[in-house]
Formats: structure tokens, sequence, C-alpha cells
């Protein structure tokens, strides 16, 4: 399943850059995410509770940084073992645009899901990762006009 | 698959209710008619630690002529609504959806609340209590609100309820004469979740529609509102003027993919259950 | 070939309950709840088996650890597939007659790697089932992923990943076949169809799911298993021989059967697991799958793409048929059947209904990351209908010829037989004309045909679809035995007078609901002379029960009918023969009518079974010395002239189309077929109801949806469609007799008839309906996305 | 009336009416109406077909209404009346029904049967003048895969006359 979208970012483009390295921010993005820490520059290991309606699911996972070209690009690579719920392995290509004092941030999410999670939860999974996709970024957002 | 282990409350009062919800916060889940929740545990999906079960909350469940709204506590049953003669007179709307939702065995036990607040998209009776401008009624904490139905769904799921709120009523604004209805799904199977369902609520003066409210679901993650395609319908009907309204329902609805229709099916689908409404009301 | 005509004496019995609709004596307690099924069995010191199950398609397994789980409450054992192997020796699913067949050894829990999403790594013994699942979150399997096999389509590409290092390549099996000249038949054709059919994988969903109990006794070295199965002999075979046991040592039974369609004929790895298991902790386990293990663990059938041509003439004969078949089957081919019979069939049944001169047919086999599949109701049936009867109507069209007509001019005729199809069925006796004349008939043809035009004139588009079938049954050894798999095709009937005149009969074949234990007991009545009350009937205990193969391959009736109507006939010589002598009468004066022992010309009542049984008993001093009473009997029967006693029939569905929604109205459905003799009609109409509908499910709604992981997308009851009441039509039913001479009762089966052609039925009155838009259908199933797409509509 | 609830966890006692019968039982507050039905009481004429509310084989009344017996927890039954397959044949509520469904051949191998039967019952009970459609429909939620359904609903219908026979002949 693949999910694009775009979204504008009142932040130039190394400000933007920064913040999506800095586990703080991401731990404030990441749906669910109760806890992060830094491993080294490009991995981190988080600990995420999914909660999508009657599905609640804890697990740890290890968010890997890839393919960086600073201040431009990333992929976040993540893979969470919600053990007998199923597995989810997801990745979120962005890519930063500068507009004169603004960004342009422009994704593309792979997600791949596996187990009880597949089985059971075709119908919505759509919607349901659509809107974990969106609150990242809308978080992102957020703390960003906050600033 | 059996149920994981949880514990067990039982309150007989709103606000013990609302004592559950506040000391076991996230913990905690309201068991109301339990349809999907308890398939869900069943297939081990979430385990919370605390079910509240709402069931044996008396003062939730009658259904009541209040001044010129009708009244629905929130743990009534479904096949209440659906046999409740007061329900057919002032909110047929209501009435015309209670068959869809799922078979007489789950009807029995679910709840009208407990189907609101769940809050799936697919779902009937969210779409119907938008498109009628219902006012749910919470209770919390701080006491009682009112919350405009067209308010209350935030998303997959989510609703305009804290942490700390249980939905205690539904208020529907009485049916008046100059108003009509309709309802219509389409479903793979009998009582299935809809590929796309419309709940459509119209006021006419004379032959002219002077007020027209289409809420569609399963087509996003909360009940759709399509405004514009209402918009355009406003005025005198005639088929040339439903096909262009009709054309506004792309920019209205943006829906998603699941395993029974695509986007530009469930778009399709939308248009034709819509037409078939108005294509009735023609004079 | 030639037949002698048989002896019907069977036929000709009196009081005879041959062709009466008998209600089923032992629906009774089903009735009440009184049922006995698996999940009811309860034994002292009773564990349960709770498997963890691999959530990826393909997977390495790194590392197991068992430590923690082993801590949870009521948690006694966790064991995998490493430890499970030192007690069991694996399978192999090949048969020697499909040549060329290969599958590597299976286990019952997987050892280095998952094959599939939903196979079991590890099992869990608990006191109760909820504190096995309580604990499968604590057992930690390090996976490793690897890439996935999921589109048979590219299976056996050169790229491909590989599934099993220990063959070639992905293929298990493939076959060839071709007769006359097909090239050019096709060249010289007036008219050549073509389409690439496509049949979606589904599933039989028995609402009772797989399960079992197995009890192992080490004091007297005893295995006993409780099972929901269809074939308590052949899983007493496979028990001893894969636990090392002696097969005496082994005792399964079956009682109540909550529905099996093929589905529990078949060695599952976490069943066999459950039973090993017993053995080596030595007490009773239970497994009882549940819905959503269902899904994942049960087997699936047909996905098949089929690239197929016909070519006719312009009258309407049919000139060639060629096709090439392609399907594939999970990662290992199922014990012992294997999972290459849907594919064989395919081949072999593809237009058997015609007389075809030039045929040529194609089908591989592959392995692939999904759930495991094998033979399910109607095995390759509704694949060779889809492609015969489908093409057929495509031609039909394009000569302009009427549905019935090109059928006419092609099907055998009615005197034709006995004969063979082009790929070498051997047909006895068939009666296509005239059961398609009954059809035509029964359904008002051409008057449903004006109703179409009507309709259709006024933007309401309804579909007409016939389709003609044959259908396997009653196989010989021809099907597995010759393959070296230990099923059995014979079966058999012991029967016994009892002391006070009752009688007790035990067959071989099973009760899975279609009624076996009131047709047995309708002949056995008949056969020897008694009331259906004075009857109790006995199946599923390889204890108890003569030899036999089972339910299958719409067997039970024509096989074990057979062999209770054979026993019958021995018990009545033999009571006869003591009655003689009581009487002081020639025993073949006499007969047994209405339980009672009559004089053979004029019915006058000489005296009664229990008084034969009470002197046979207890006063057998009274006889000469010479005779000793047999009043316990058993018969066995197979057949032997044919490989199988094929059937026939033909269907008729009639729909509507919502063309602006896509949505397809069944408003009617007709079957005629012929199964030979009728024993209980009422019976058998259901049997032929309730395949249908398992057709129409195939047609309409049932799809197991994978993802390119090879996840299965839909595995619950809310997202695999089963046809609920709601969205069938009613189904008229009706019959023509054509005896079998290959046993004196005559009957053939009719178990699976339904399933066969009603998909073909539906796609042909879809593409009817659809034809003034000139749009054709041929992906199963046929749902409101695919005919909305096809129409353009949106 | 706002007593403070009490905290329910592992086992906890019930107190309920099963076919006419007082039972006191122990039960995990986790299990549902079904299993206790069948783990606890023994009786197995309810079945468990799919655990998510969809088959209806686990079909039971809980004060006069069918339920699913999946959906319910057995700890939400205290207090309350259940009646199983079993109680109302031997009370004779379902006889019509499984006399005519015997005759009919309205079932195969018997596990959907009972929740079949409870439903069929209840909807003549509230819908004597149904037709076949609607029986068909009120239905739709009580999986059958061996019949096809056309001899269910030939059945039902059939009570369905006799017993609006019986009502005019009374009048």
């Amino acid at each position: 399943m693949e999910i694009t979208g775009e979204i504008r970012l009142p932040a130039t483009r190394q400000e933007v850059w920064d913040l999506l390295n800095d586990p703080a921010v991401l731990q404030r993005c990441i749906p669910g995410c109760t806890a992060i820490e830094k491993r080294n520059p490009t991995e981190f290991f988080a600990h995420i509770t999914a909660k999508v309606g009657p599905v609640r699911s804890s697990f740890s996972t290890q968010l890997t940084l890839d393919d960086l070209h600073p201040p431009e690009s990333y992929t976040l690579t993540g893979q969470g073992q919600g053990k007998s719920t199923g597995m989810a392995k997801g990745s979120v290509k962005i890519l930063l645009l500068a507009e004169a004092a603004e960004t342009c941030l422009q994704y593309t999410s792979t997600i791949k899901i596996s187990g009880k999670l597949a089985q059971v939860g075709s119908r919505l999974m759509t919607a349901t990762v659509k809107k974990w996709i969106e609150k990242f970024f809308i978080a992102l957002q957020e703390l960003i006009t906050e600033k | 698959m059996k149920a994981p282990p949880f514990s067990y409350i039982r309150p007989e009062a709103v606000e013990s209710v609302i004592e559950c919800l506040q000391q076991y916060g996230d913990d905690a889940v309201l068991l109301a008619g339990g349809q999907s929740l308890m398939a869900s545990l069943n297939m081990r999906l979430s385990a919370p630690g605390v079910l509240v079960d709402i069931n044996n909350v008396d003062s939730l469940s009658e259904i009541a002529l209040v001044g010129n709204h009708l009244r629905i506590g929130a743990m009534t049953r479904q096949v209440e609504v659906e046999q409740s003669s007061l329900v057919a007179e002032h909110a047929p709307l209501i009435s015309m959806a209670m068959p869809y939702i799922a078979h007489p065995a789950v009807r029995n036990r679910g709840t009208i609340g407990g189907s609101i607040a769940f809050a799936d998209p697919a779902a009937e009776l969210p779409a119907c209590v938008v498109a009628l401008q219902a006012n749910l009624i919470a209770q919390g904490s701080k006491g009682e609100r009112k919350i405009p139905a067209t308010e209350f769904f935030k998303g997959l799921y989510e609703t305009a309820l804290t942490s700390d709120e249980v939905l205690t009523a539904i208020e529907l604004p009485v049916a008046a004469d100059q108003q009509k209805f309709a309802f219509r799904e389409l479903a793979r199977r009998h009582g299935d979740y809809a590929m796309v369902g419309v709940c459509a609520f119209t006021e006419w003066s004379e032959k002219s529609l002077s007020e027209a409210r289409l809420v569609y679901f399963n087509v996003g993650d909360q009940p759709v509102v399509a405004v514009q395609t209402a918009a355009a319908l406003k005025g005198v009907l005639s088929a040339e003027n439903l096909e262009s309204a009709l054309e506004y329902l792309a920019e209205d609805l943006d829906p998603l993919s699941d395993l029974n229709a695509d986007p530009s099916m469930r778009l399709h689908l939308a248009k034709v259950l819509t037409q078939r409404i108005f294509q009735e009301w023609m004079p | 070939m030639t037949i002698n005509a048989r002896d019907r004496w069977v036929l000709d019995r009196p009081n005879s309950y041959i062709g009466r609709s008998v209600p089923r004596p032992n629906a009774k307690r089903l009735l009440e709840g009184r049922g006995n099924f698996v999940d009811d069995v309860v034994l002292p010191r009773m564990l349960h088996a709770v498997f963890v199950r691999s959530p990826y398609a393909h997977a390495r397994i790194v590392s197991i650890d068992v430590e923690a789980a082993k801590g949870c409450p009521g948690v006694v054992a966790i064991v995998t597939g490493k430890q499970l192997a030192e007690h069991h020796s694996p399978w192999v699913g090949v048969l020697q007659h499909l040549k060329g067949i290969t599958s590597p050894p299976q286990y019952a829990i997987a050892i280095d790697k998952a094959c599939w999403q939903g196979e079991a790594v590890a099992a869990i013994l608990a006191q109760s089932r909820e504190q096995g699942e309580d604990a499968i979150d604590s057992v930690i399997v390090d996976w490793e992923e690897l890439p996935v096999v999921a589109d048979p389509e590219t299976a056996l590409d050169p790229d491909t990943p590989q599934i099993h290092d220990s063959l070639e390549n992905n293929l298990c099996w493939e076959r060839n076949f071709a007769a006359g000249d097909v090239d050019q038949a096709f060249t010289k054709a007036d008219v050549v169809v073509e389409e690439t059919f496509s049949v979606g994988r589904h599933t039989g969903v028995t609402v009772e799911p797989r399960s079992i109990v197995a009890d192992y006794q080490p004091g007297e070295e005893k295995l006993t298993v409780y099972q929901s199965t269809q074939a308590p002999h052949m899983m007493q075979n496979v028990f001893a021989k894969h636990l090392g046991l002696n097969e005496g040592d082994v005792r399964v039974i079956t009682k109540d059967v909550g529905g099996s369609f093929g589905i529990k004929v078949h060695v599952y790895a976490d069943e066999f697991a459950a039973v090993a298991l017993s053995r080596m902790f030595r007490r009773p386990i239970k497994f009882i799958a549940d819905r959503l293990e269902s899904f994942v663990t049960d087997i699936h059938a047909r996905d098949h793409i089929v690239k197929a041509r016909l070519a006719v003439s312009k009258d309407g004969t049919i000139e060639a048929l060629e096709f090439d078949d392609l399907t594939g089957i999970g990662p290992y081919s199922m014990y012992p059947r294997t999972s290459g019979i849907e594919a064989n069939q395919i081949v072999n049944l593809t237009g058997g209904a015609y007389q075809i001169q030039n045929y040529k047919a194609k089908t591989q086999v592959v392995f692939q990351n999904k759930g495991v599949m094998c033979q399910y109701r109607a095995v390759g049936h509704p694949v060779a209908c889809l492609i015969a009867e489908g093409l057929v109507d495509y031609a039909a069209r394009e000569i302009n010829m009427d549905p019935v007509a090109i059928r006419r001019k092609n099907l055998f005729p009615d005197d034709a037989y006995p004969c063979k199809s082009i790929t070498g069925m051997a047909f006895e006796n068939l009666s296509h004309h005239q059961s398609l004349d009954k059809l035509i008939e029964m359904m008002e043809y051409d008057k449903l045909r004006e109703e179409q035009e009507t309709y259709r004139k006024q933007g309401t588009y309804r579909g007409i679809g016939l389709a003609t079938f044959i259908e396997v049954t009653n196989p010989s050894p021809m099907f597995y035995g010759v393959g070296g798999a230990a099923i059995s095709a014979q079966d058999g009937c012991t029967l016994r007078l009892d002391a006070k005149g009752n009688i007790f009969c035990a067959t071989g074949v099973t009760e899975q609901g279609q009624g076996t234990e009131a047709v047995i007991a309708q002949i056995v009545a008949t056969s020897v002379g008694v009331p259906m009350e004075n009857i109790r009937v006995v199946t599923g205990d390889t204890e108890v029960t003569p030899y036999g193969g089972g339910t299958w391959a719409s067997r039970g009736c024509g096989i074990a009918g057979e062999a209770a109507a054979q026993a019958g006939h021995v018990l009545r010589d033999n009571i006869l023969d003591v009655a003689g002598i009581m009487l002081q009468t020639e025993s073949t004066a006499l007969d047994i009518q209405n339980g009672k022992i009559v004089d053979a010309a004029d019915g006058t009542e000489r005296t009664t079974l229990d008084e034969v049984a009470r002197v046979a008993y207890y006063r057998p001093d009274t006889f000469p010395e010479d005779f000793q009473s047999e009043l316990m009997v058993t018969r066995h029967y197979v057949p032997r002239d044919y490989p199988f006693a094929f059937t026939n029939g033909v269907q008729a569905s009639y729909l509507e189309v919502d063309i602006e929604t896509g949505f397809i109205r069944l408003l009617k459905h007709w079957c005629v077929e012929d199964c030979g003799t009728v024993i209980n009609p009422q019976l058998v109409d259901e049997q032929i109801r309730g395949g249908i509908v398992q057709g129409l499910g195939g047609a309409l709604f049932e799809h197991c949806i994978y993802s390119e992981d090879g996840q299965l997308l839909n595995g619950t009851m809310a997202d695999y469609l089963v046809p609920m009441a709601a969205e069938i039509p009613d189904i008229d039913c009706a019959h023509v007799v054509s005896m079998t001479n290959s046993s004196e009762l005559g009957a053939k089966g009719a178990g699976e008839a339904g399933t066969a052609g009603a998909p073909a039925a539906v796609m042909n009155a879809l593409n009817d309906a659809l034809s003034p838009f000139g749009v054709k259908l041929a992906t199963m199933p046929f749902t409101p996305q695919t005919v909305l797409k096809a129409l353009g509509a949106q | 009336m706002n007593r403070k609830a009490e905290l329910l966890e592992g086992d906890v006692e019930i107190n309920l009416t099963v076919n006419g019968e007082q039972i006191v039982e122990r039960v995990p507050v986790r299990r549902n109406l079904v299993d206790f039905l069948r783990v606890n009481l023994g009786l197995t004429g309810s079945h468990v077909g799919c655990e998510h509310g969809v088959c209806g084989a686990c079909t039971v009344r809980l004060d006069d209404q069918i339920i699913r017996g999946c959906l319910t927890l057995a700890v939400q039954a205290d207090g309350k009346r259940v009646d199983t397959i079993e109680g109302l044949s031997d009370d004779g509520t379902l006889k019509d029904l499984q006399i005519v469904f015997h005759e009919r051949n309205a079932l195969q191998c018997g596990f959907c049967t009972p929740g079949i039967l409870l439903t069929a019952a209840e909807m003549l009970q509230q819908r004597p003048d149904v037709n076949r459609e609607q029986i068909r429909e009120y239905l739709s939620g009580n999986y059958c895969r061996c019949t096809g359904y056309h001899a269910i609903i030939d059945a039902i219908e059939s009570v369905a006359k006799t017993r609006r026979q019986e009502i005019s002949n009374d009048n």
C-alpha cells in the first residue's frame, strides 16, 4: 500500500531537516510514540502504542534513517512487531523542496502489514494508514507553527 | 480465539461510569451492546485493562418526546429503536436505517449510542444523526454537554468525547410535514457493512427543495456531508438539475479503496444512490 | 465394453424404502442440540493445544525463545517443530500415477522456516484454550523474512526465488494431453472463440471448524482420536504410519461432523501435531481450530487461470478445444491425496459432455507461499465446466445460435453409451439430452426468453445461462489406490440380527449431514425386509465399522449403499435358513416382509424376527447338528467395471444485473441431474441444492484475497463472503434416472453435481444479460466492481 | 442508587436461570456466554462457529431475546434468564419447527441448526405474517453451509402458514 501527499511548512528547509532528525520531534509527531531513544545519528529505538478503534497494540521498534541527502531527503523506516496481533513495516520517503522561506514537504509512504492485522484489518487498513501518516505531518506542522 | 484477560466493573449510575473512566483512564473501555467490542476482544486485537459495562445503567434507555425533540437514551437497544412507533413517526430516517444494521440477534443487543460512539465510518447510525443534525448528549466530570452531531465525528473511530465522557442520549429534531427522508445503501450481502450508503434529509416548499443534507458513509474516515451537491440541488427538482448537481459529488467525496470497491466505484455508487433517491421525488 | 444388466432384486422388494423421502432418523437429536461434535468431547487430564503461527508468508525461523512463555499461568509445555519431529516421521504428498509430481517432506510443525502465513511454528499446551492463547505473545520468534512467491504466473520464472531448496524449481506437477489434430482443426475452423478464464481461490468454511481430540493411553499403548473427518480409516493409517504405531492400536472415532465438503479429508499438520503431542505427553490433547486459524490453515481450492480456445463450424459443431491451465497450490502438495488432482480433473473432464475429436490440454501446478490447496467439493469440475460451457456460449453467440441448440448439437447422444470421451473417460450410461429436455421444460425456457426480452426493452437486464456437466462419482481404486495411497475405494457393511429382532448396522462411510445413516438404513430395511425403525446404524468408528474409504467423491450411496444391499440380502437368506428349519419349510419359499417371516407366495405371516433370533441365540440346541446360524454378516463392494460412475446433469441460472451498480441478483436456479437410482429423493435434492449454493458462492462472493506478500487479506467471516439466505434464490431440482450396471442398486453419486455446474450457469447468465453491451466476464468471482469495470460505467 | 460498583477480576460468581434451572457458578469474567454454557454447564447444543458474531451458530436467548452467545459475557447474564436449544426443546417451544425441519430435511450437519431454530422462532413470534423473502432476510445472520437455505425457508414458511391457519381456525 502506498500513500503519497504533500504539506507546506512555514520554516526553511534546513529548519525542517533539523526537526526531522530530532528524536524529540519524532516522538511528538509519530502517533502513539511514548518514548524514543537515539542509538546513533541514523538509528532510533521507539516505543509505540497504536490505537485505532478496536485495535490497540504496543510495540517497540527500531527506526532507521537512510538514503540521507541533507537537507533534502531521507527515508524513515520502522518495523513494528505487535506479536500475535501481527507485524507492520513501513517506510516514508520525505523530500523537502525549498520555496523561499517556506518548505514543501512531499512524502511517499509504503506500508506492509503481516499476520493477524492483515487478515482481519483490510476493511479499514487504507484509512488507518492514511490517518497515521497525516497525523505525523499535521503534528509536524503544528510544532513548526507553534515555534 | 478467546478474549484476553481483563477486569470488569458494572456501575449502575452515570456518575459512577464517569468515576470509572476517571479512575482507570486510558485502560478503561466502555462496554455498551458489545457487538463490535466483543468481536475485537475475541480476536485479541486489543487488551483493555478494565471493561466498564454500562448495561446496568437504567437511566440510559428510554425513548421519549421532549418538546420538539425525540430523545433516545444511548443504551436503547437497536431493536427497540427499530420497533418504536415514536421513532417511526418523529425520526423516520432512523427507522429506515435500522433494518440495514447487521442482523436481528445483533440488533437485540447492540445499542444506538454504542454504534454512534464507536464511530465506525461504515456504520449507518453516525451518518443518520449527522443528516438529522441531532445533538449528542455527553456527560463527563465537568457535567453534561450537547455536541452537535456535525461536530461529533473527528475521524476514524474518533469522536469529540473526552476520555471521561460517556454518551448518554441522542436528541433528534422531530420530523416536520414538509420534510422528506431517504436512506439507501449497497452492501455485498444483506447486513454487511455498506460499500457506500447515503442518508438524505430534505425540506420542501411546494415542489421546490428548500433545504437538503446528504450524508454518505463508508466513503471516508467518518460520515461525509456533501455540501456542494446538496446546495446545487436546491430549487425546483428536475432531471437536468439533478444531473448537474451530482457532478459536485466528485468534489464533496474523496473515498478510499478496500477489498470491495475502489475510490472511483464508490463515487460512482454514491452518485447512483443519490440519483435514485431524487428520481423518486421527481415531481 | 458390455455389461450384463444386473438383477435389480433390491428395487423390487415389497415395502421398499427405495425412492422414498424418509426423514433422517439421526437428525432429530441434532434438532434438539444433542449432537456429538468433537468440541463437545471432554476427557480427564485433557490439555488444549494452541499454535504459534507465522505472520509471514515465507520466513526463516532464526530462533524460538520459549522461556518466558513456560512461566505463563496454565501452560504445561511448549513444543517446537524440531522437538516434535523426534516423535513422528514426515509425509510427502505425491501419488505414483500422477507422473512426476513432487513435494518436499512436511512436518507437523515447521522446523527451519515457515512457508505460508499461518503455518504453525510452535505448540503451546495449556490447561485451557484461553491460557494457551495468553502465552502466545510470550513465545519470542526471531524471524528472518524471505522473498515471497505469491503469483503463480511468475512462479516458474528463472529469477523467481525457489521455495524449497530440495526441489528443482517451483513446479509441483505438469500434465500434457493431446488427441486428434488440434492445430489443423483451429486453422480450418469457421469460428474460433477464446478466453482467459480465472477462478478465484476459495475455501470450504465448514461452520464447525476442524476439530480433534487425541487420547494416547500409554498403559495399553493405544491411541484414540476423536476427529471431525471424512475418512476415519485413512486417518487411522496415517496416524499409525507416521507415529510408528501398530495400526490396530489406533482407533479413530468420528461422530457428528459439522460440514466437511472436502475440507476434512486431508492430513493437516496442526491436527497431526495434536495427535503426536498426545503421544509425547501421554495425555489427551484437544485442538479446535478457531475461525481465524481456519481461514489460513484449512485447504483452499480452485485458483486456476486458464487460457482456452474453441473451434466450431458454422453449423455449431465443435471442432477442437485447447487450453492451458495454471494453478498455485501453496507450499506443499497435501497428503495423502496430493494437490495435483484438481488440475488433473480439469484435463480429464473439460468438455466431457461433448463429442470432441481434437483436444489439447496442459496444466501446470506450482508451489507458492500461500495457504495450502487441495480437493474441495466437486474437485476440478467447476473449472472444467466453466471452460467448456463458457466457450460454447461464446461460440453460439458468434454464430448466432441458441445456447440450447448448440448444446443439443454436440452433446453425446443418449444412445451412444457406453463410450469414451476424448480424454478417455469411460461413460457407461448418461442422459444429456433427456436431462436438457427436462430442464428446458421445467424452466419454461421459451417463455423465460420472452420475459427476458420484455425486460430488456424496459432497460432491465436479465440473463439466462445454461451449463451441462458430468460428475465423477463412485470412484474405483483408479482414483487414489493405484497411486499408492492408503485410501480405500471399497467399502463395507456389517449387519447383525439382535436378540430382539432389531438390526445393528455398521458402515464404513461416515455421516457429515448428507444423510448416510438414513440412506443406508433405507437400503438395509428394503434388502432385509424390515421397518427402518428396527435398524440402528453406526458410522465413524474404526474399531466397529467395516474398513472403508469414508465420505468423498460422491461415493456413499453408490458404494457403501451397494455393500449394504448385498449384506442385507445375505442376512435375509441366513435368517430365512433359520426360519426354514424352525418352520420346517424350504427357506426359498419364505421371505421377510415388514419385519415378519412370511410365505413368499402370498405374504402369510409365519413367524417373527424376534422369534427367529430367540431360537438362534438361546435355543440353538433345537437345530440339526450340522446347522449353525450366521446372523451377523459383512459384505464389501468396490466398482470394477468402470474407473468412475459418471453422472450428468444440466443447470440453469436466471439473474438480473443492475447495470448502474454492478450488483447481480439471482432470481432462480434449476438443476436436472441423473444419479441413477434415487434412494431418497429429498436427500438427493438437498445435496444438489447445498452444492449449487457453494457453487454460487464461488461465482459471486467467495474469494481468498491475498496481497503480493502472500498475506490473506480477508480471513474473517465478515470479510470472506459466504452466501447467506438473502442472496440465494429458490432452486428447483428434477431427475433423470440412468442406473449403473456396475451394481445391483444402480445408484451413482450426487454430492458434487450442484457445485460442478452452478458457476458456469451463472457466468453464462451474466454474459447473456450483458450481451447488449458487448461485454463478457470470465474472472470469478463476479463482483459489482468487476461488472462495473467491464461495463465501463465508472 | 449510586452504590459503588465493584471491580471484578479473575473468576466471579454469577447467579442466573438457565433453561428454567437456578445456576450459581464461578466463571472467568472474560468468558463469553456460549463458552460458559458449553464449558461450565455442559450445554453443548449452542455451537461456536466464528467467535466474531457473524455465523449465528451460538445464538441463545437472553431474557427472551435471541443474541449472539459469543458477543455477550457470561457475567452479563448475571441475574438474567438464558434459554438454549436444550431447554427450548424440552419445554416444547420449538416443537412445530423441529417437526417440520425434520420432515423437510431443513438441516444437514446440524451445527447451525440450533441457531437457525432460535432465530426462526423469534421471527415467527414477532412477524407471524412473514413471506419467503422476509424469512430469507431475517435469517441472513445465520450461516448454513450445507443446505443452500431453500429447505430451511420451506420449513419455516410452512410452520408460519400452519400457525396462521390455526389462528384463523381459532377465530
